[in-house]
């Protein structure tokens, strides 16, 4: 069935199919549309899952640790001030090792207030052990959060997943979006994962660990974000069975094999980039694209592999870097320093606040960087 | 990068531009295009000039930047003429669809031309009000819908039933008045 | 005469961003009023954070303090201790929604509460999350109808000043746009009491979240206190007293018919005659509990000391 | 004392006319000066503050008004009707 | 005969990580028997966090949640809607300090008694932050020592029982260690509630913490309910009720001098006697207002519906 | 003056000698001593400031914004869950561009709960905008602690500051530390910077920013973060006249120069790392070290300089590395990436949750460096 | 349906002895059997569930008994008397 | 690394180990060599068995790894040698000082062998207690800072003076008592 679905209505409809048992959620702009068309299906009844009206996003993702852990499939929403206000409990989650799903419509960070779209709010938690997604188009969206359920609730895995979009370009804007006829070829089946609390079988969530017994909780987690990228792999085929869409690499290559320099960008600048890229091309300017979909784990080896030989990396960050590059072009750096590549990297941040970056816009960036030595800049536009 | 028609929604906070962008994206939908309908992205109140758009193109639109200036201009509220630089919002082929009894003064040589449609009109005929404000977007989707050239009215009023729960009946019409009556403005 | 009695003088400015009819804006042009220039303001997210204006444009003439949303309390504690030690008294006030106040915000207000630090902490309830489009609050009344309860409220409303009595603090009142002279006599003494936090909570139409025309707002605001569905009091040291127009309400032939207040309103359009019914009951129940409280003394009642 | 470090420019400074709200308006509050009895109520209980009352009458700020109607409602002498801004 | 009165089972199984002479480990004892092996815990930060025992060991042989130190409510709320769609019914409780309580988990406390989730929310005040070393909470009273009061706490004790009356929970009800008794009638009444938050708090002394020798505890949790410091009550869908000893409490002569209880804490050594007098004012004015109540017909009063 | 002081103890006196208007904190553990000697302070009169004994973080980071706003000096400290409570607040006080101080007492994150050393919560906030700087000892934490006020409150910066340290190996270890006798020489004198908020001047700090006009607040915090490691070399440079204490470059090289393989920590490993250097070193293996204290902004070319032309950089991580190499490591990497060097890579997650790193463990560790990949690795120890 | 991927790692099990605090004890408690009357009140208010209660008598678990005294102290009998463990 | 002299204190939550080992380093920094004092890194209670360390050294300490074993075991109460693994606590050179009468069965042999104070007695003849606990630390400090063989008494009273406030006198006293009694255990 094809609709024409806003991103944020996307979000509802995967959540809808994936029929959870508890939402709990806290409005935000631009996040709210989720959460109202969620309480309209439990409303119809299309629905059945208890939603707990929280006071604070705090207590949303508390409530849905509560939930979890008996053993309820759940989910949230949130964005910016929500998710940095719910941050200690996100952290939580991953610790808890339960397979909650949340989306993350991304905007700025106050102050001053800003409802428009950055991703400064996505990266505060790219070190928590979540599988983190980004999508680019509310289709993204709808795939990439019934991905999410198959990736966390995995027995490999139990580790939370978020799927992140742009606040309004992707959140407001209707495209047209293909849903899964039956979610429940993709889905895993509800209860297949053991809760760790049932008052059969009495057990306790966090009790004070000494420091070996910490650390191996947490090198348990390592191996089991270690093991996302193919369970993520799994997942997308059976999605791109069902469908033809396909995410396995977790990241997506246009035009790159005889590129020289290569823009790398996640979300809804990505399309514009698409754009540059094809007019530089028209231009016999030899660029290509990358776009990420998995950001956590970080794919390394696939973009060190795109990247490697190339003569320059653009990397379009959607926030301000303060006192570092920004988090991706980190973790670009990071991918090059591994394998040992020398590539020139330059960073712009760029639609920061929700600033409209265009095609001419990365165009004129891939100018800029040719002239300027790596590092980076920011892009207050032409 | 692909060509794209565009229509600029300009309203008021509570007239339905949105809807009536939903309801031309669903349309083209139907009709085998690739189409987006998308708000305005402000924190804009009740009674403020608002905006929507419509990017519609027959292959895959991958671009999310803002829409700067349509194909057509749907205005739903004349008086925004004094408050929005109007002429900015229409590119320089495109049109004027105003929800008006005749042309809009000032806005003389803009595009390719104006046309008029007194949609208040027809809200208030058809009583399609919410909270008390006449809902003047149904008719302008027929209007504009039929300015633009790529629908039959069939399609408008099959996009309108796909959208539209209340008062169903009285939508189709508006929409279905708002493509008989629209016209080249008198000036 | 009202431009006689009332300062002239306007610190919340033309042009500011509030919808047509805001019955928050009214009530904060009369508080800012009372309160004079020596006035900071705290202000967590809220509808009042966009009315404010865009950025670098202010609608407002004293300053302002944006805060996230659960700290507006604490971040007023902080200042009126840093303008203590610097030597430089002022007013330092919360305008904080109902959302920022009985939801998100309580904790940090409880803890200043108890902690009693001079500042004077108002919340406008306009009885949902406005700002974000009208979803449910803990301070939506029962029955109405928001986003997130699209069948209408199943909770009932939580009584904030009532909670802040049971903290014992100095001063709790409500307010009302409709009685600007009640609000004027109760701002004044909170602002002249010193020592302690002074808690007051205004009802605050708001057009497009209650689904009435934006002329109505006054109107309403009025008929909230004359049905009893609002009673404008306050409890000055546990002195519980009834003010302006309510202390003709106590008799329930001398209010009117909540109906009058609930049919004016989009929110409640889906009440049955039984859901009116019912809440007329509560309503008249609390003014039940009033009187007896009355009664005993006007002293307010708790259990521990 | 001067603010550095570009601080100045994340204040916002007090300006009448933070938005140019009299185009929000669908109708406009017109005062008929031979009913008004200067009371003053209009001006109270404006919301925008786009009211003046002085002896020469009541004058509206309409590049402010955003037209509620709240004055004309209020206005104890019914001095104030609402009109049409099309 | 007290074994063969109360479930022999132990739920808090010995080899626990309380200090020598816990009066919270003593009340956690009682409230386990009382309710039973379907009984999930939930537990923010707090020195039952550490009571529990060393991972992977745990004291408790109920289910155990340990969770954010603000978030206990909250988690219980996700808890129990869980359970209740799972087909799952159970006891869903909070144990939480008061620090957990009063201060930093008032806020989901709060939204969940407004929300009126079936779960049990059990407040142990050791009045003050216990676990990392005897910090001033919101529940410390006034005069008591602590690492960040070094001259005495020159506030007032939060009266969180009587807050969470004006929250209108269906049931409010204080505790004590040394009258098992109550206890157990409580806890059995709030477990057989359905519907709505069930708020209990515990009064529960602390050797370190209050400075005394461990084997006062029982004697020291008798003595603040024998001179009235602390209150035995429950608050039954409005109605107030004294309970236990503190029945027998009213008359000012039947209490016992505060002093009894104040001068074996060394938290309150350096009290004066004008102090002491103070204290005793405030807890004669505390059953006064107590009497007022009971007069009024038990119906607790506030203001606002 | 030398007295026997824990780090946290010689917060407090740093604190003390620095005399801010406003404290305001919230007890955990490790932290609390900190704020237990603040109030001994206050208590006998030997600091002069309010102290607002706040029910959560949040509220102490907001109460600090406050008094912040309207002049005051300010401090808390915190830890852990502590910090990742106020999350929210801590990114506004950067945005709002107040020059608060505070101390971070490192720790372990739950669940499960675990007390000890753990740097994950320092490096959520390494994108914020706050200077940060990390103390290996008593002394450090006393020093780095006064040099934070000079930075935080300097015209050309006006961003806030913190100061970290371990938990226990540096929160509770008593050792000898010497106090500058006149603070007042190292300091800028109280009420230089002109607080945002005045009644006489009335202004709005956050108002709603479009895009550009928050782009345009976000781009100046860049501008000031740039002039971070000028300020701070200027103010340790203060510093290091007063007492012969150096920390101008913002990191601390041992036996670097010949080295073929460096090793990178902060903290208190560092002291075993400079000891397995001169164990090496004995047996005639070419290392070196490098400790970093500032940060944030991250001296990319120093270090980047440093590392040139070695063989290897083993990045000891006192933090699980879930998905991404670890923060520390992708600084290094992004130095090494940006410098277009190509030196062997691994990190190793070390000491995580308090677990002891000896002298024997770094030694182990090159040893498995040199026979590894580069990447990240977690060690469990010997 | 076992626990997988590590997550039966993170959880604590219901242990008696979580830790030895027998080895806490600076005074032991000694019941005089010829005191007692089984009445239960050492069992009831022992916060360390240590003390047995049974036709048999009173048995107090020195494993994990830490001394507080507080049996001592509550045996409404004195049976019970607090003896140091040096 | 350099060379470190270790000293390992084991007694209970409240008997002050923390207190002696920071007397112990004042002293040895006012003889020039750099201390530390380093108490256990645990979440123990009251009563429990908690442990602190001392650590000196001619030469600036960079280290903050844990303590292992000590030069000196300073155990404040023998009735720990029961719960705790005393033996590996001792450096294969280092030496026991107990508060205790005499010998503590089974530890025979331990290192370069076993000093004794009656800690207990000093203390109460001196009536230092807190809380009802008897402040064994002090006169602990005496005897192990003399079995050391780093410092002079007066060394050791400066270095109480310096960080002791409450009972200065008694606790002078205390150390002066346990410097005094402390002997090589009779077995
Ligand atoms: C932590 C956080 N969560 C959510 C929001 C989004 N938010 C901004 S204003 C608002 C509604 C405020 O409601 P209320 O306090 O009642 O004020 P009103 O808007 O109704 O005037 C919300 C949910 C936010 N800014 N910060
Ligand atoms: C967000 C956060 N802040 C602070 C702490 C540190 N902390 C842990 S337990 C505790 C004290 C708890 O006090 P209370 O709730 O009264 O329980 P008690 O320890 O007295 O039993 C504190 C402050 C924490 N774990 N999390
Ligand atoms: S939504 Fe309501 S409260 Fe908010 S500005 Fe509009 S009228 Fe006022
Ligand atoms: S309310 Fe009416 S009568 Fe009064 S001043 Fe205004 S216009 Fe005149
Ligand atoms: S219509 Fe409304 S905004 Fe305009 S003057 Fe009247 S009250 Fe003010
Ligand atoms: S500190 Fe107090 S409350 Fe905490 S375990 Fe010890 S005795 Fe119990
Ligand atoms: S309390 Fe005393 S009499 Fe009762 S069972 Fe225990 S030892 Fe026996
Ligand atoms: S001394 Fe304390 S722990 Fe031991 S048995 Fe008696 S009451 Fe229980
Ligand atoms: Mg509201
Ligand atoms: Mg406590």
């Amino acid at each position: 069935m094809k609709l024409l679905l806003t991103g944020n209505y996307a979000a509802a409809y995967a959540v809808r199919d994936a029929q959870p048992d508890v939402i709990s959620a806290y409005p935000i702009t631009p996040q709210t549309p989720i959460i109202e068309k969620l309480a309209e299906f439990i409303d119809s009844g299309e629905l059945k899952a208890k939603f707990v009206r929280v006071e604070s996003e705090h207590s949303a993702m508390a409530a849905l640790i509560g939930a979890a852990s008996v053993g309820a499939r759940t989910y949230t929403a949130t964005s910016s001030q929500g998710l940095l206000y719910m941050y200690e409990v996100v952290w939580w989650a991953a610790g808890a090792r339960l397979p909650i799903v949340m989306g993350l419509v991304t905007r700025a960070l106050g102050p001053p207030w800003n409802i428009w779209s950055d991703h400064a709010d996505f990266f505060t938690v790219r070190s928590s052990g979540w599988t983190m997604l980004f999508a680019s188009s509310a289709q993204e969206v709808y795939d990439l959060t019934l991905i999410a359920y198959c990736v966390a609730e995995h027995r490999d895995v139990l580790l939370p997943a978020l799927v992140a979009w742009d606040a309004f370009e992707v959140s407001h804007t209707y495209e047209p979006v293909e849903l899964v006829e039956d979610a429940t070829r993709l889905l895993p089946p509800k209860g297949a994962w053991a809760p760790p609390l049932a008052a059969e079988d009495p057990a306790s969530l966090g009790n004070l660990a000494y420091p070996e017994e910490y650390a191996e909780t947490r090198r348990l987690m390592v191996e089991a974000v270690r093991r996302v990228p193919l369970v993520f792999a799994e997942a997308a085929g059976r999605l791109r069975e069902l469908t033809g869409r396909d995410y396995s690499r977790g990241y997506e290559c246009y035009r790159c094999e005889d590129a020289e320099t290569v823009f790398i960008a996640m979300g809804s600048v990505y399309g514009e980039v698409r754009s540059a890229v094809d007019a530089l091309r028209a231009r016999g300017v030899p660029v290509g694209a990358l776009k990420v979909w998995l950001y956590r784990p970080f794919p390394y080896e696939g973009v060190a592999r795109v990247l490697d030989g190339k003569k320059m990396a653009i990397v379009l960050s959607r926030t301000t870097s303060l006192g570092a590059m920004g988090p991706l072009a980190t973790d670009v750096a990071t991918a090059l320093a591994l394998k040992g590549c020398s590539v020139k990297l330059v960073e712009f941040s760029a639609g920061v606040g929700g600033v409209d970056v265009t095609e001419d816009d990365v165009v004129a960036m891939y100018k800029a960087a040719l002239e300027r030595e790596g590092g980076t800049y920011f892009w207050r536009g032409r | 990068m692909p060509e794209t028609f565009d229509v600029v929604w300009l309203g008021r906070g509570g007239q339905g531009g949105v809807t009536a962008a939903l309801i031309l994206a669903q349309a083209a939908m139907s009709k085998g295009y690739y189409a987006l309908a998308i708000p305005f992205f402000g924190a804009e109140r009740r009674g403020a000039p608002v905006f929507a758009y419509n990017r519609l193109s027959k292959s895959t639109i991958y671009s999310r930047a803002r829409v700067r200036a349509g194909d057509v201009l749907a205005l739903l509220d004349p008086s925004l003429t004094g408050v929005v630089d109007v002429r900015s919002l229409v590119k320089p082929g495109g049109v004027l669809v105003v929800n008006s009894r005749g042309s809009v003064p000032g806005l003389e040589g803009l595009g390719r031309g104006q046309y008029c449609v007194d949609a208040l009109e027809i809200a208030e005929e058809l009583d399609l009000k919410v909270a008390g404000i006449p809902l003047v977007n149904m008719p302008m989707v027929g209007a504009v819908g039929r300015v633009s050239g790529l629908f039959e009215l069939h399609d408008l009023l099959e996009a309108t039933k796909a959208q539209i729960k209340a008062m169903l009946e009285s939508n189709l019409r508006a929409v279905e008045e708002g493509w008989r009556r629209v016209e080249k403005c008198r000036c | 005469m009202a431009h006689r009695v009332f300062p002239r003088e306007e610190y919340l400015l033309k042009g500011h961003v509030a919808c047509p009819g805001c019955g928050a804006a009214v009530m904060l042009r009369h508080v800012l009023k009372a309160l004079g220039p020596n006035t900071y303001l705290v202000i967590p997210a809220c509808c009042t954070s966009v009315i404010a204006g865009p950025h670098p444009r202010s609608a407002f003439r004293v300053p302002v303090l944006h805060i996230a949303f659960a700290a507006s309390a604490a971040a007023a504690s902080g200042m009126i201790e840093a303008l203590e030690k610097l030597g430089k008294p002022a007013n330092v006030v919360v305008w904080a929604g109902d959302g920022g106040t009985v939801d998100i915000g309580l904790q940090a207000l409880s803890g200043a509460a108890e902690r009693g630090h001079n500042i004077i902490y108002i919340c406008y309830d306009n009885e949902a999350y406005m700002n974000t489009g009208i979803q449910k609050s803990g301070s939506t009344p029962h029955g109405a109808w928001t986003t997130t309860t699209p069948s209408g409220n199943p909770g009932f409303k939580k009584d904030l000043p009532g909670i802040m009595v049971s903290h014992r603090v100095p001063y709790v009142a409500t307010l009302s746009p409709a009685y600007p002279n009640d609000t004027f006599a109760k701002l004044r003494k909170a602002a002249s009491m010193r020592g302690g936090l002074k808690y007051l909570h205004a009802l605050t139409p708001c057009p497009p979240g209650w689904r009435y025309d934006p002329s109505l707002t006054i109107e309403l605001s009025r008929l909230a206190v004359e049905t009893g569905m609002w009673v404008l009091y306050e409890v000055e040291n546990g002195v519980f007293r009834l003010t302006g127009p309510s202390r003709a309400l106590l008799e329930k032939g001398k209010r009117k018919p909540v109906a009058e207040y609930l049919k004016l309103q989009g929110r409640f359009r889906h009440l049955s005659p039984e859901d009116v019914e019912r809440i007329q009951r509560m309503v008249d129940e609390n003014w039940e509990r009033i009187a007896e409280m009355l009664k005993e003394g006007g002293e307010h009642s708790s259990e521990q000391g | 004392m001067s603010r550095s470090a570009g601080v100045e420019k994340i204040l916002a400074r007090p300006t009448v006319g933070a938005v140019l709200s009299g185009g929000w308006r669908a109708e406009r509050p017109v005062v008929d000066a031979s009913k008004c009895k200067l009371c003053g109520v209009c001006w109270l209980f404006c919301p925008d503050a786009a009211v003046e009352v002085s002896e020469a009458g009541v004058v509206i700020d309409y590049d402010f008004c955003k037209g509620c109607g709240i004055c004309a409602r209020e206005c104890p002498f019914k001095a104030i009707t609402m009109v049409s801004e099309r």
